[in-house]
């Protein structure tokens, strides 16, 4: 794609830049801050009404560095879920992105995570997941393997919490794992992502070369590229047009978004389809138990509804609303003051 | 034991035969669960339609069903509406406190009580009170309520309809007035309404021809009295919701907490009232969030999005908030928090009342926070902070605490008509698309260009690219670029405490007392203001001394609070809670008046009442 | 602009000649992540072992790679140990911050730069600085690092004992101390100790001789000095956890967070090594929890049930303990918590420090919440409250707040050998099974035996059926069951109000230093206490000033602190953060004397400094 | 049970009362309290060696009205697996019984649950499930059914949380259903648990009369009569010895508990195995499609090494320890300080 290509709002990749990183070089989340600007850029994103939200850690501060030209919230650590609840019910027209990291979602943000996603509000929840708490310096998350070590944090003595099942059965309408390696795929969830209903969750493994890049960790760069597994390949159709099928029978499926687009998914695992629960259940406990990394869409719903349908909104975004809309007339203080005992 | 019915005539006459009328308490004590709040609000409302002062209490359990509940109503008809911590009529259903509340009674005191098993416990015959100093009446409760027939699950409830018929018989309570209040209770449905009704006539009539009044204790109705004119009753966890849904409330978020969930529950339903578009869509949205940390991190995001957020809670919700508070606080994000204090330390006494946080709120958040705070005193109080707040917290880019109480926010309260918010809505600091476009784009989140320590803003969503900006709750620039600079650090904070001194002008002013030539004054705030009046009046009344009085309406404190202190040569701060939290706020702030700030302060549940305030201020004043 | 090598001589002589030895500092600039802490902290102890009083200061960023950090080490003869807002000598390997760090040296001050690339970026060839009145150095960093071949990833480590190579000649620092110094970092491990130490040789020996030494700033051994005989380096978050290892700390539950994440590492490190019964198993428990909610919970649980328990914090985990300490307040559980105090509000500066939670902490949790509080000013009081925190915890049963901060916790710092616990442990009033079977069972466990307003606990698992009692953070009685009556609320509070009273004795004392005919007095406490010593120093001998000084060891404050003020005209309350917090816990505390007590503060993430304490104070007096 | 039988300890049913409950007549709490007291009596719990410890709610409130021979902590709302985790530490002699409610836990106490699950704290863990908050006078908890109604609160539009597939995915050791009325399966099941390794999670509907017992709750006891399907039957058999075998191939199942006992599992759903992970979701996400509750033993591990076990502990109770064992000699201290650069 070259430099001086516009989107459709004549807008050059560059103009989806945030600031420099302060980032250990090679870091996993660098990656992902890319994909997430190149990815709004091909979407045509208008950063004016994204908000980029997130919590504490290295992973949180990656905000500052992609689309410069949206708010953003850094918030405070495993808070990010309810401060994002708020702004989208206060603006509903707007997009949301929030950046958290495994420990700041698995850990003390993991009560508002499952809540989140239990309400279904909409927003892109990207979890850059490295096993670890890279910003306090290499501590296990959560999200770290069982018997795992490092030699910051020693041995972990605790399962892992794999946060995409924990979507899933927070009833999850978008659940989605991905690398911080394959920049490709992780364009075409979010892309997929954006136009999706509800919550889409998307668990990045994103090594963190300074505490947790051991060969034998499977948060690590080596470990995701050799224990990686392609559930599906996720082609992206923006707009309300019809797609025309053309796939060979049973190996691929499309599914409408709310928006009007399609997602079409090439199957690579014949077996799973994302659109079945339990199929989503049961290649999450097969890759835990062969500790593999299954990346693709692991699970879509288009049905459910969102706390902002829930909360039966006027179109107008609430913040938008003039004082007019907001403040019943003294006839109506009248009226309900009638209805008082006096 | 002197126990009054017809069967048996009262063995002294223990009064000089002088009416007491409109001037005693009732208490009524029974168990929750059973009702009796229908009952005791139905009397409270007839007296207020009488066109007497009526203060109602209720003291009630932390939990559902079967624990003691007392329920205060004061007559008074000098419009005294402190709560007294006292009453002269007891009537009780609760065998179980019987003994404890006998001996609460003055001599000369009433107490009636059922001769059989209102609750269906046959207990009530085997009593025999002890003290021959009061006036008794015994009432067949469950006779009367069998001749209505009520289903089984209504009985209990129902039964205490008896109490109501005997007292209107006995202390002189309009029985058409009564049967409005009920009507009103129950919405004007005809069933319960007669059924309820009927019970209250009937014992009525079974007073009237059993028992002889013998006790000097009276009501009257008061028709040329002016103090009820005009009025009306509501809670102030309602006066709260109202005035929010006036203010333009458009987010809540909250988690259930006793005081507080009435705020909530009002709200919700004020909402569902009076906030949808012509299609009937909502204007607002309301979150029953998981917790408090919750609730609070999503009115931090509506507010900083734009919307008018608010929430509410009490003590262990407040200590749950601070983390967010101080981020709203430092990152400078709208957000309206409603305390409705109840006792702590900890869990405390979730259905006591005290003024506890005020201290606490006020520091809210680690390092160096100071956050505002409103102190509501009544009724319109309650209702016209549940708008302003919006006002000041979108003015000063800051969370803006409530604090009300149990006191204020449960009870029954007596309040005039609320008036309609007197000036539009002020939404601060927001610069808007076209305001950008004006200034070519050049804006800086954090630049004080006005001189008064607030900022301009943008809000997410608005068209133009250089709107954006990066909110945090660590150091920034002017731009709101993360930064470590001691300057940035230095100017950001410097500017925060100026925009906290621009609060203390822009806050409600406090409220001042003047008399002729006091050398001493009080100074208090929020619900011990009625209390604080009449124990004003007392002094001069009765000791003829001459006491100013200030109340503080908000935090940080007014210059003006400081200038009135500088007045008087003691100056006695009156609060509930164990501390004197508001004696210490004032000790930092006007140091060189230290030395003559005393503190009346006790925290035990109850409300300060006139007596015992007027008694610290004479014993610390040695008279 | 005079750059200084064997090409180039000064173009002035900047000096009198006169050599300024062992009194001034440096300030080494590099990027964190690039190992220079190891070079810096061999400077630093090398100095320590040739005798010279030398104070480390770490001043680092908020992330983990790349970003400017600058360690200052000053040296002084006099053993002033404070850290001074200012450094004569700057060696730089930042070439982002190089023109404000010029710019910041005095006159005469001196800079060492690489003349080639020592991060592999080209670009110290075109550096020209632009002041004319320092001395300049420059170094091959790049090439001499090449010399030694080290492995590609750890060039850029290595790379920075080039100047302390450099150093060691223009300073005349001990080359055998910096062996000695680089081979107790890497614990006497041969191959790294030879690679650090050759390059430091070679860049000593390119030093000596290619650079003609201009500047008038030289180290020198002292011998004969005893500043630094008998004393250790070690941090104040490692003196902590060995303390609290000698202390008996059985339970520990943490949540990382700058600054305090090393108090809990040196305590699984020292507990690991120390303490283990002879099968090898542990006599301690540590967890690393989910959050700090649940670290404080772990910690309140292990305390209730008997086991001396502590987590370590900063001010975000201080916010979110408020509704633990206070259940932990009130139900009177112990339990030590450590907040490493960085700048707030809010996330704030992670890596600066402050004493900002102060006030927040003192009033820890909702209600009438009273916690108390330890000062540590020192590593020998870090590792002391290290243990008798939990004395005082199992004593007062309460939670114990050690306020220690960055300054101390994150820098090496020269201290005396620690005293080995010079009394028993105090594990406070239980009732053990035979003790009850003497009582005959019979005990309250909120009962004030003693009139101190201790009360006695039994530790679950005590053998006897009378043993248990229902805690809870609920009003209630003597006997710990559920009260709302006002009497038992009443009584609890003041018990509890009184024990803080019997805190006041218990904890420990101020310390005072006293001059003759001194008017005026400066109290502070905590990290602030060198840099007060040395601005006393000042006062007396610039100005023949004589202040007085009283530092604060604990809250709730002592009587003592109130006999001491009120010895004087004047008193400044000098502490770093915003609003004086200290000033104002005295006003509350000592209203009578509040108009005298003035607050010299600041908060810019910076320790204070002898020299900005001295200014304000004499701009204060008007002199 | 005649009123005059003594356990082994030598005591009587009622010396394991507590005081008079103060909650609502009909209540569900108070059957649950009523099991426990006689669960711990058949199975001679060492009241003196029991904690008691709860959160906030009705619930929560329960351990005063049973056993009120032991120490018991009644601790702040959603923390009490915090808490407990540090009683359990510092003493693992005692044993800890927990209960709390569906807001205390799924709500507020969410994160913590999770976290305490995950961690295997040794403890039984009861939720006295009614899908309400009672004590702040019937809100809907987390646990509310979707789409359900009630007189107080309105329409719930969010879906139910499963506490007992929450505690499953957080790798929970016992995991249990029951019904308040079943008095005799939830005394089986709390004597199991006593003898359990771990974290023994027991989710028992629990209507609460006041708030949420209307017919067409999940959580009214019409719906637990009507819709409860019962996995297994539970026989307990305490003690080390071996159990005799004579089961009908298939329909009976034995355990051997950590502590030697056993319990045989009589199935009733033949195709379930309460050892294997699997089978247990599938029969919760069954049960949740087909709106049944499913009551019995659903999954059970006597693997999983425990939180205690991690920390390999002393025998004696941390506690207990003496100053000699906790306080290291002065020798130990200077050779410490020695360590350190001087
Ligand atoms: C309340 C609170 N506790 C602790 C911290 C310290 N802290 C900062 S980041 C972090 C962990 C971040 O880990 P993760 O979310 O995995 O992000 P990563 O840095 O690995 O991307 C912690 C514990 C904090 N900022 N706030
Ligand atoms: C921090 C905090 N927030 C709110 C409350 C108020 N509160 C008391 S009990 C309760 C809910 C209890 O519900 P549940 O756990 O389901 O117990 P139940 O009463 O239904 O048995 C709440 C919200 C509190 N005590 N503490
Ligand atoms: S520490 Fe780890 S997570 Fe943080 S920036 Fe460096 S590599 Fe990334
Ligand atoms: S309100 Fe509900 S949960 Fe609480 S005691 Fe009553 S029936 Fe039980
Ligand atoms: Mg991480
Ligand atoms: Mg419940």
């Amino acid at each position: 794609m070259g430099r001086t290509k516009t989107n459709e709002l004549g807008l050059l990749a560059a103009d989806y830049n945030g600031r420099p990183s302060t980032l250990c070089p090679g870091c996993g989340h660098n990656s992902i801050s890319n994909q997430i600007q190149q990815a709004a850029f091909e979407y045509s994103l208008n950063q004016n009404m994204v908000v980029k939200m997130s919590g504490i850690g290295c992973s949180s501060k990656t905000p500052a560095y992609f689309m410069g030209r949206s708010h953003a919230f850094n918030t405070i650590h495993g808070r990010m879920p309810s401060v994002t609840t708020g702004v989208v019910l206060a603006n509903h027209h707007l997009k949301a992105i929030g950046v958290s990291g495994d420990g700041d979602t698995g850990n003390i943000g993991f009560g508002q995570f499952k809540h989140l996603v239990r309400r279904n509000v909409p927003m892109v929840y990207i979890i850059e997941n490295n096993g670890v708490y890279g910003l306090t310096k290499g501590q296990f998350s959560a999200t770290a393997d069982f018997g795992q070590k490092t030699k910051y944090a020693g041995k972990n003595e605790l399962p892992a919490i794999d946060l995409c099942a924990e979507a899933l059965l927070a009833d999850c309408s978008f659940v989605a794992r991905s690398f911080s390696g394959d920049a490709k795929q992780i364009r075409s969830l979010l892309r997929a992502a954006f136009s999706h209903r509800g919550t889409a969750v998307i668990d990045i493994i994103s090594p963190c070369v300074t505490f947790n890049d051991a060969d034998d960790s499977t948060k690590s760069y080596h470990w995701g590229k050799e224990h990686r597994e392609i559930l599906n390949e996720l082609g992206f159709v923006q707009g309300q047009d019809d797609i025309a099928v053309d796939y060979e029978e049973g190996k691929s499926q499309d599914v409408q978004l709310h928006d009007g687009s399609w997602v079409r998914l090439k199957k690579l695992d014949d077996a799973h389809d994302p659109t079945d629960r339990a199929s989503a259940f049961r290649v999450l406990e097969q890759a835990r138990k062969e500790q593999v990394i299954i990346t693709g869409l692991i699970y879509i719903d288009q049905e459910r509804s969102t706390v902002v349908e829930n909360a039966r909104l006027t179109d107008t975004p609430l913040a938008n609303l003039t004082e007019e809309q907001i403040r019943p007339s003294k006839a109506t203080l009248d009226k309900a003051l009638a209805e008082l005992f006096s | 034991m002197t126990v009054v019915d017809l069967q048996q005539a009262p063995a002294t006459q223990l009064h000089s035969g002088q009416r007491i009328v409109n001037d005693f308490s009732f208490v009524v004590a029974t168990t929750n669960g059973t009702g009796s709040q229908t009952s005791n609000n139905t009397l409270l409302r007839a007296l207020f339609k009488m066109g007497v002062p009526a203060t109602g209490k209720n003291l009630f359990p932390s939990n559902i069903y079967g624990l003691p509940t007392w329920f205060y109503i004061r007559v008074n008809k000098d419009n005294y509406r402190a709560h007294r911590n006292k009453a002269e009529v007891l009537v009780t259903y609760n065998f179980d406190t019987f003994a404890e509340d006998v001996a609460a009674l003055p001599p000369g005191g009433v107490c009636i009580y059922p001769m059989d098993a209102p609750t269906g416990k046959k207990k009530w015959n085997v009593v025999t009170p002890s003290r021959d100093d009061l006036y008794y009446y015994r009432i067949p409760v469950d006779e009367l309520t069998a001749q209505l027939n009520p289903a089984q699950a209504l009985k209990e409830y129902v039964a205490n309809m008896v109490y109501v018929g005997a007292l209107a018989y006995l202390f002189n309570i309009d029985m058409a007035q009564i049967e409005g209040a009920l009507s009103y209770h129950f919405g004007g449905k005809a069933k319960p309404i007669e059924m309820n009704f009927g019970l209250v006539k009937l014992a009525y009539d079974w007073a009237k021809n059993n028992l002889q009044k013998i006790d000097p204790y009276w009501c009257e109705s008061m028709p040329d009295a002016t103090f009820n004119k005009d009025m009306m009753m509501i809670e102030g966890n309602a006066a709260a919701a109202l005035g929010a849904v006036f203010g333009g409330v458009e987010f809540v978020a909250w988690y259930p907490i006793t005081p507080s969930s009435s705020v909530a529950e009002n709200l919700q339903e004020y909402l569902a009232s009076y906030r949808h578009d012509a299609e009937g869509r909502a204007t607002y949205a309301i979150v029953q969030a998981e917790d408090e940390l919750a609730a609070i991190g999503m009115i931090v995001g509506a507010g900083w999005a734009g919307a008018r957020s608010m929430t509410a809670t009490s003590g262990p919700g407040i200590s749950l908030m601070a983390e967010f508070t101080g981020l709203a606080y430092f990152a400078e994000v709208p957000a309206v928090i409603w305390d409705i204090q109840r006792m702590g330390p900890s869990t405390g006494l979730p259905t006591r009342t005290s003024q506890g946080d005020v201290l606490f709120t006020h520091f809210l958040g680690h390092g160096d926070t100071r956050q505002v705070v409103l102190l509501p005193a009544n009724m319109e109080e309650c209702f016209q902070f549940g708008w302003e707040a919006f006002d000041f917290a979108e003015r000063l880019q800051t969370p803006v605490f409530v604090l009300s109480d149990l006191e204020l926010g449960m009870n029954l309260h007596i309040s005039s008509k609320f008036k309609y918010p007197d000036r539009p809505m002020d939404r601060g600091k927001v610069l808007t698309a076209e305001d950008l476009q004006k200034a070519g784009g050049q804006w800086a989140r954090y630049r004080d260009v006005d001189g008064d320590g607030i900022t301009y803003r943008t809000l997410p969503g608005t068209d133009h690219p250089n709107a954006a900006y990066f909110t945090r709750g660590t150091g920034h620039n002017e731009n709101a670029g993360y930064s470590e600079k001691v300057e940035d650090w230095h100017n950001n904070l410097k500017r925060l405490a100026h925009k906290m001194n621009t609060a203390r002008e822009i806050l409600p002013q406090p409220v001042v007392q003047k008399s002729k030539g006091a050398k001493i004054a009080i100074v208090s705030y929020g619900s011990n203001d009625y209390a604080i009046k009449e124990a004003l009046d007392y002094l001069k009344a009765r000791r003829d001394i001459s006491v100013d009085y200030l109340r503080i309406l908000a935090l940080p404190l007014s210059p003006k609070v400081g200038e009135f202190i500088n007045g008087y040569d003691r100056v006695y701060v009156v609060e509930n809670n164990e501390e004197g939290q508001m004696a210490q706020i004032m000790r930092i702030d006007f140091p060189e008046k230290a030395p003559d700030l005393r503190s009346i302060a006790r925290c035990n549940g109850m409300p300060l009442d006139a007596e015992w305030i007027m008694a610290q201020l004479l014993e610390m004043e040695g008279k």
